[in-house]
């Protein structure tokens, strides 16, 4: 028994509270330890102090210890309170409160990142030419200089100075980015395949997930996910391993990449690109490079067939996809996501999608082309599970096969946002700022008060209404792929070259002169008769909107018709 | 200073990477290495026009240029994929060497 | 800080094309070439060349080298059978490369560029720009290109069906 | 709404082309009857907004038209840029442009609507596919092309959708591409009007590169500056602007000497550009020489050639020459004329023996086709155009007809089988007989009753009259003017106006010409460089009038000759007459035609074409405008009648100094004297017809307009047989003198080396003495062991190879260069 034994494996639960009890001992101390460094740090550092050599000192020790500090104070937490914190999950509708939580605390750090760097940029640069040790790469803003802006906005705190410093490079403000937009990224198929679970359940009129977790198991996710972590690490020895590694990045990489150039409001983007939408298809596109390797790696007659299948599917779903956005495109006049989004502000009727008949078209044939190029059903074909055994993914497991899942749901939540940012408004709510201010003035609250600006802060535009609406449209992704069956792949190809394509670039010619001739020409009949269309297309909008309302409201209510007693959960064990 | 980046640097990048491309053409006896080789020379060309867009001309002659490398590049690794696969069609194999049919 | 992003992501241009040539495996050099045209691509975001950037990585990485990979896998019986050249070849080809290396680098190096050849212009075009000079002062070769594409479209399907 | 009509016109243009779209991809899916509900939908709805543009537009009086015109002229979308010269579409809005749209929609929606039934029993399916859908959506594109041509407002354009029309009657004309004469007949009609069309590409050219424009009203006034300017230089070389600099043959070619150069006039390159624009309206309206492809073209399916072979593409022809009229030179225009003589008259011929009812159409057409380019050509602007106008009405109407007896006789065409057929299709007969009668200028001379035919050739050979005999050339100045005064024939009512200023306008026409009947002689055409110019303008020969005179009177012999044989007398082939039949979806289109052709004949078609001939008046070259039109503006539009045109003729039936008077008594019987001599031949049948066939002279005469006269030969010989000569000469010069020069150099250089060779070099016998030989070897053995093998290793066929020696050498190559 030479090896390593981890106590929680090798004891019998009746001994566990010994090995706990060291383990909690062992975390605190250690968590302890690093909140006094991290605690001291704040005050060893006098303001008169500030030295730019001492930066990377700082980042190292102190930065890094707090931050290792704080994760090890959450475990200890954790494993200290298991019991409160076991009871405290099992309130009902946790999930959704922690689901929530996740998404506005992703929101938070693409907004707190937005504020840090606005208040970098905001900075006069410091006197003097200084570089980097070493490197010799020139930079503005010395560790004094942004303490004193600190200063003027009366944060006293010298190590925030040294923790701010890198962030004035965008490299490595894109590196920080990276890092939360993975934060957040860990939240969607946490939640999504507990979700899609959930929903196959309610399709499918059975239970789903009940277990782990209490509430409608909603820890299911999570407890999959440790248990991949966990599982053996097997590679083909007949593949090629080296690839069969790389493969993972590939496909996990570029989603994560796109999600630097989403915005998800106005100010709350980490890269504002001019080529935004260019740049998110393109790393969409990288994708199946990875996905194409991972097949090939395996050495496996299905996995090699499930790629090429996905090289095909992807590389021709990729033109009616793009030609679809062309027509925002056109509309907005740019290619910048803010710009195009910023175009469909006050009400929904000045939604995209509803702006034109082409654009109406245009709305679902990018969908279904977004469908296929994620490989969801109906167009899963790499990895459909009754030909093909798993496809491309046959050879994986644990981490790895894991980590093809975050990238596809990554790459789901990205193409229900380009489609809420193109077509759906963006994070511009359907009712129109200036109604909700008077609103407001009219049952007495001030907008700038605190009510007021809660309320507008929901209401009025803003993250949290586009990850909603980026939410909804993956949630039809999931329907979608529960309730339809899957195609053949040569009518998923017959289906692109002969079908969609041709229909949008007809979408695409006739959204041309369509805009020529009103907005150009300003032929007024034209005009006459794009202003009647526009509002019939409204009314498609708001009644299919109102139907799918209905229908939900109703299942809701009928949930317990539908699916018999939900009251199993009460008889299981460990309950 | 040396390390400061001037035009030279991304000249000089491009001049290996278009040694590199050459390299890689001359050694690979797979068609498809060949391709890459000619995409890598292409590439190092993109660099310069680029660069030079950026220092020198200053309009955007040069992205139009690269634009349209990349263009013919994607036409013509589609060419030649289908190319490569009536080679092999032909002799069963991708193997630039045996297909010596013209040699002197 | 650019130039800090010039050496990294030639770095890594430099080395994935090291790569494609080292690599006797087709399938990494496929991969490696990912590498250098991701590089290029950012090192074209480094140059303020966004949309040349993003077609880079959209044509070649999304659309070229799917193609190539595609090639592979049908031409190739085994990820394990690959061809090597003779190590005379090797060192031929080395040494021209070099030399080519060295000639082209002294070229540049010692050329007198018109204008300065280390103060980089404020002004770059953007994508604007470029997309409105595609459409007038280049709308001859936009379009020829355009017919080139079909032939292209023609000409490979034409040669890659099957024999009948 | 100032726009509001050039946007109907062009929405117009484009429904046909959803159509098309429509058909072209799901067409086959929409299926046999439906497909051709949307064709006939989408012209229908053009037809509509052109009735409501048309009717809009004679709602205006003059100065809201030209506000119009104007503010369409204006409204123009930059496009891009060839080079210099802009490229501009848009809307050319003025009378012409109404109503050739009404027309074209008019007849295209009816002979749409014939098709529906013609159609269901001439589809047959060819390897599985259904052609019904293809051949709407090949209608609805040409729909789209024609018209898109006729409100095209650049040259450019219009050439586009020139080929776009041609595109279209290729299509059509090969509709039944399972049948060889059919695809043959389609190349033939597309090979012939590319020689047209080369014309029209040089002049094209020509046009861009003098004028500095596509457009075509900037074209004519820059044209028309060009020359005025020039003009008062004389057109001498150095003094003259634009196109009139002439071209200096010593510098492009090296003729003539540096100092005494071979020049082109001004004039010259200015008539090749005409004439060059003219080349493509000879391709299109199938003029001579190029009028060999149009009876062929009746290969395909009948509705076509009653839209597009009869009613609206061939006249395309007319109306560019209509179009490009401004930027024709006298001589250009000459030309023009001379071409639709000897069309109108040797096509005339041919049509009296045709026996395939659709090929006797075909050659009327051609005939009348002659007349307009004829009518262009002596400066008949608006004649010509009102004869394209109630020819496109009669003559569809005619093929219409011709389709439904071809239905009904299951599918025979030989009128020499058909006869009697009245009884069994009394609609058809009856609107035929109409059609025969317009085309043969049916009307009463002098009492101004007729139909459209009668009309408008009639101002046709009215103006060639005049250019013939009273107002010849060059004189035509006040001073004639004032002596047609003193005649006491003031209200002579064809105007020769050779004018050069570019503002003149049609009321400015007016005016001088009020004025010079006022008797103030130095008015309207005093200046003395206007005189020279009209010094220039050709003599319009004599035999130039009366051919078509004679011709007219060919006319309704041979139409009345078809319409007997078809319908009157017995019987001849009783299959064929057992088995016809009208179909109602058939005759109404006919009946609809027919009272189109009454009305064309006396609606407000004329002086719209009048009023649009001010466009025209500013041409360098001779226009003629009716003065009847010209009063006839003056009146309220809603109290037109066709009796208003007897108001300006002069008294007595004998003042032979009236045109009008005077061709009313050459030419005005001729309808009835032609129609009386065929019903003589041929009212018992074909009987008289053999034996006449069989009188010495006519023997001859017949067996020549049998064979075309020989047109088809001459071109199988000339140019086929002329390039297989060529190419035969070729290679027997290639294979006897330059392969005998080589091979004579061969075998003497073998002899000599056989000698040479195997003494001072190489042993081949026992006793060969090879001195080199041993040397050479000894080399040899050491180059191939030593240098040989070196030298050979790159050249592997191994593509890497080459790879390494180009790079290498380039390298060392750019050291070397370095250092």
């Amino acid at each position: 028994m030479s090896q390593i034994t981890l106590p929680w494996i090798e004891k019998s639960p009746e001994t566990l509270s010994g090995y706990r009890r060291k383990a909690i001992l062992l975390l605190f101390v250690l968590a302890v330890g690093h909140l006094g460094i991290a605690l001291v740090s704040l005050f060893a550092f006098k303001p008169g102090q500030l030295a730019d050599w001492k930066i990377p000192f700082v980042l190292a020790l102190v930065l890094g210890a707090s931050l290792a500090g704080m994760a090890f104070t959450a475990g200890a937490f954790g494993v200290v309170f298991y019991r409160i914190i076991g009871k405290f999950l099992r309130w009902s509708y946790v999930a959704f409160a922690l689901f929530l939580g996740g998404v506005v605390g992703a929101c938070l750090i693409v907004w707190l990142h937005a504020e840090i760097f606005t208040f970098i940029k905001g900075l006069s640069a410091a006197e003097g030419e200084h570089r980097v040790w070493l490197l010799a790469v020139p930079y503005d803003h010395t560790v004094r200089n942004i303490y004193a802006g600190l200063e003027a906005i009366g944060v006293e705190v010298p190590v925030l100075a040294y923790a701010l410093w890198p962030l004035q490079f965008e490299f490595i403000r894109d590196l920080v980015a990276l890092g939360g937009i993975i934060g957040f990224i860990s939240i969607i198929p946490a939640f999504g395949i507990w979700w899609e679970r959930k929903v196959s359940a309610r399709i499918q009129s059975r239970m789903g997930p009940m277990r782990v977790g209490g509430w409608h198991g909603w820890l299911q996710s999570p407890a999959d996910g440790l248990k991949l972590i966990f599982k053996e690490d097997i590679i083909p020895p007949e593949g090629d391993p080296l690839l069969f590694r790389l493969a993972v990045y590939i496909t996990f990489v570029p989603p994560i990449c796109a999600f630097l150039a989403l915005p998800f409001a106005a100010a709350w983007v980490f890269r504002d690109l001019d080529v935004a939408l260019i740049f998110i298809l393109a790393m969409l596109g990288i994708e199946v490079v990875g996905v194409i390797l991972a097949g090939w790696a395996s050495n496996n007659k299905w996995a090699v067939y499930g790629s090429m299948r996905e090289a095909c599917q992807m590389v021709s779903y990729e033109i009616p996809m793009g030609m679809s956005l062309l027509i925002p495109i056109m509309m907005a006049g740019s290619l910048k996501l803010t710009d195009i989004a910023g175009a469909q502000a006050g009400g929904f009727w000045n939604w995209f999608v509803f702006a034109n008949p082409w654009c109406f078209i245009a709305f679902f044939t990018y969908y279904c082309a977004a469908l296929a190029s994620c490989k969801r059903a109906p167009f899963d074909l790499p990895e459909s599970e009754s030909e093909l055994v798993a496809g491309f993914l046959t050879e994986y497991s644990g981490f790895r096969w894991s980590l093809f899942f975050f990238g596809e749901y990554a790459a789901m939540f990205i193409v229900a946002g380009l489609a809420v940012i193109l077509f759906l408004g963006g994070w511009s709510s359907p009712i129109p700022e200036a109604w909700i201010n008077s609103f407001l003035t009219a049952v007495g609250a001030s907008p700038d008060g605190f009510f007021g600006t809660l309320a507008r802060g929901l209401l009025a535009g803003g993250p949290i209404i586009f990850v909603l609406k980026a939410t909804f449209l993956f949630y039809v992704q999931l329907w979608v792929r529960w309730t339809l069956p899957r195609v053949r792949i040569d009518q998923v190809l017959y289906a692109c070259v002969q079908v969609m394509l041709p229909l949008v670039m007809v979408l695409l010619l006739a959204n041309t002169l369509w805009i020529l001739g009103t907005d150009h020409l300003q032929w007024g009949w034209l005009n006459v008769i794009d202003g009647i269309l526009h509002w019939i297309l409204v009314g498609i909008g708001v009644i299919v909107a109102l139907a799918i309302l209905c229908i939900a409201l109703y299942g809701f209510k009928n949930n317990k018709r539908l699916v018999g007693q939900l009251a199993v959960v009460d008889q299981l064990p460990g309950s | 200073m040396i390390l400061a980046v001037g035009l030279n640097h991304y000249l000089v990048l491009s001049a290996l990477i278009f040694s590199l491309g050459v390299l890689c053409m001359a050694t690979k006896r797979n068609a498809i290495g060949i391709l890459i080789g000619v995409e890598l020379v292409l590439n190092a060309a993109n660099i310069n026009l680029v660069a030079f867009s950026k220092y020198n001309a200053g309009v955007g002659d040069g992205h139009i240029f690269a634009v349209f490398v990349i263009l013919l590049a994607a036409a013509e690794a589609a060419l030649a994929i289908a190319i490569f696969m009536n080679f092999y069609n032909t002799l069963r194999t991708i193997d630039v060497d045996r297909g010596d049919e013209l040699r002197g | 800080m650019d130039d800090l992003a010039f050496y990294i992501f030639a770095a890594v241009s430099l080395l994935s094309a090291i790569g494609i040539v080292a690599s006797s495996n087709i399938v990494r050099s496929a991969v490696c070439l990912l590498g250098t045209l991701g590089g290029v691509a950012c090192l074209y975001f480094v140059l303020d060349a966004n949309l040349l950037a993003v077609i880079q990585l959209i044509v070649y990485a999304g659309g070229t080298l799917v193609l190539m990979v595609f090639g592979i896998m049908l031409t190739s019986k085994s990820p394990w059978v690959g061809f090597r050249a003779t190590r005379g070849q090797v060192a031929g080809a080395v040494l021209v490369a070099i030399l080519m290396a060295v000639g082209i680098s002294t070229l540049v190096l010692t050329a007198e560029w018109s204008q300065s050849a280390n103060a980089p212009l404020k002004t770059s075009p953007s994508v604007a720009e470029v997309g409105e000079m595609l459409l007038t002062d280049y709308l001859v070769p936009f379009e020829v290109a355009s017919v080139l594409l079909l032939v292209v479209m023609i000409g490979a399907a034409y040669l890659a069906r099957t024999e009948k | 709404m100032n726009h509001m009509y050039e946007n109907l016109l062009a929405l117009g243009v484009l429904i046909p082309l959803i159509s098309f779209a429509i058909l072209a991809f799901w067409g086959a899916k929409i299926g046999k009857p439906k497909s051709s509900y949307i064709a006939c939908a989408a012209i229908g709805l053009s037809c509509i907004m052109a009735t409501y543009v048309l009717i809009g537009w004679s709602g205006l009086d003059a100065d809201q038209k030209a506000d119009l015109t104007f503010a369409a002229a204006n409204n123009q979308f930059h496009w891009a840029d060839f080079g210099k010269i802009p490229l501009t579409v848009g809307v050319k809005l003025d009378s012409l442009t109404v109503i050739m749209f009404f027309m074209v929609t008019f007849i295209a929606f009816w002979i749409h609507f014939f098709s529906v039934g013609y159609m269901e029993g001439h589809s047959d399916e060819v390897d599985g596919q259904c052609k019904y859908h293809r051949f709407f959506a090949y209608l609805s594109l040409f729909c789209f092309s024609m018209l898109g041509l006729v409100i095209s407002s650049s040259l450019l354009f219009m050439f586009i959708f020139w080929e776009l029309v041609g595109l279209c009657s290729y299509l059509l004309i090969g509709f039944y591409f399972d049948k060889k004469f059919a695809s043959d007949a389609s190349m033939k009609a597309f090979i012939t009007n590319r020689v047209g069309d080369f014309g029209f590409i040089v002049g094209l050219a020509l046009v861009a590169l003098y004028l500095g424009t596509f457009d075509l009203e900037q074209a004519a006034a820059t044209f028309s500056q060009q020359f005025s300017a020039s003009a008062a230089a004389g057109f001498d070389p150095a003094h003259s602007v634009g196109i009139f600099k002439g071209w200096n043959l010593y510098e492009m070619f090296g003729w003539g000497t540096e100092t005494d150069p071979m020049m082109l006039s001004g004039l010259g390159v200015a008539t090749l550009m005409g004439i060059g624009l003219f080349c493509g309206a000879m391709g299109k309206s199938a003029q001579f020489p190029l009028h060999v492809w149009l009876p062929d073209a009746m290969a395909g399916p009948t509705p076509v050639s009653a839209l597009i072979h009869a009613a609206t593409m061939v006249a395309a022809g007319v109306y560019l020459v209509a179009r490009v009229f401004r930027l024709l030179t006298p001589e250009a225009q000459f030309f023009v004329a001379v071409i639709g003589c000897i069309t109108l008259t040797i096509t005339a011929l041919i049509a009296i023996v045709q026996n395939d009812i659709k090929k006797v159409l075909a050659y009327s057409t051609l005939s009348q086709l002659g007349y307009m380019i004829f009518g262009m050509g002596v400066g008949a602007w608006v004649a010509a155009l009102f004869h394209l106008m109630t020819h496109a009405f009669f003559k569809a109407m005619l093929f219409l007809g011709s389709g439904q007896v071809i239905e009904g006789c299951h599918h025979e065409q030989n009128i020499m089988k058909m006869g009697g057929l009245r009884k069994k299709m009394p609609f058809t007969c009856w609107t035929f007989f109409i059609g025969v009668l317009a085309i043969a200028g049916f009307g009463i001379p002098f009492a101004h009753i007729g139909l459209g035919g009668y009309f408008s050739k009639d101002e046709i050979l009215v103006v060639a009259y005049e250019r013939a005999y009273n107002h010849s050339h060059g004189e035509s100045s006040a001073k004639h003017a004032g002596e047609n005064l003193e005649k006491k024939d003031a209200e002579s009512h064809v105007r020769l106006a050779s004018m050069t200023d570019a503002s003149l306008s049609q009321f400015s026409i007016l005016n001088s010409t009020l004025a010079a009947s006022g008797g103030d002689g130095s008015h309207a055409h005093g200046t003395p460089e206007k005189e020279k110019i009209g010094a220039t303008l050709p003599h319009l020969p004599k035999w130039m009038f009366w051919l078509p005179i004679v011709i007219a009177y060919v006319t309704p012999f041979y139409m009345m000759r078809c319409w007997w044989l078809t319908f009157m007398g017995k019987p001849r082939d009783e299959h064929v007459y057992e088995h016809a039949h009208e179909n109602w979806k058939m005759f109404v289109p006919l009946v609809v035609l027919a009272a189109g052709t009454f009305w064309c004949s006396f609606s407000l078609f004329r002086p719209m074409i009048a009023e649009a001939g001010g466009v025209a008046a500013d041409a360098p070259a001779v226009v003629a405008i009716d003065g009847v039109a010209e009063e006839l503006k003056d009146l309220p539009k809603n109290k037109l009648d066709p009796t208003m045109l007897m108001v300006t003729h002069g008294e007595g039936l004998t003042n032979f100094n009236n045109p009008h008077i005077a061709l009313g008594w050459i030419v005005g019987f001729a309808w009835i004297i032609g129609m009386g001599f065929a019903w003589l031949i041929y009212r018992n049948g074909v009987a008289v017809a053999r034996q006449i066939k069989q009188v010495f002279p006519l023997n001859h005469l017949h067996r020549w307009l049998e064979q075309k006269l020989y047109f088809d030969h001459i071109y199988d010989n000339m140019l086929v047989m002329g390039s297989r000569v060529v190419g035969t000469v070729c290679y027997t010069f290639d294979k006897w003198i330059v392969d005998g020069l080589v091979n004579l150099t061969g075998i003497l250089t073998r002899f000599l080396g056989n000698f040479t060779g195997r003494q001072l070099d190489m042993p081949v016998k026992k006793n060969d003495f090879g001195l080199v030989d041993a040397i050479a070897n000894g080399l040899a053995a050491l180059f191939h062991d030593f240098f040989g093998s070196i030298i050979r290793r790159p050249q592997s066929g191994r593509i890497r190879s080459y790879v390494i020696l180009t790079a290498g050498t380039a390298a060392v190559v750019l050291l070397l260069v370095l250092f």
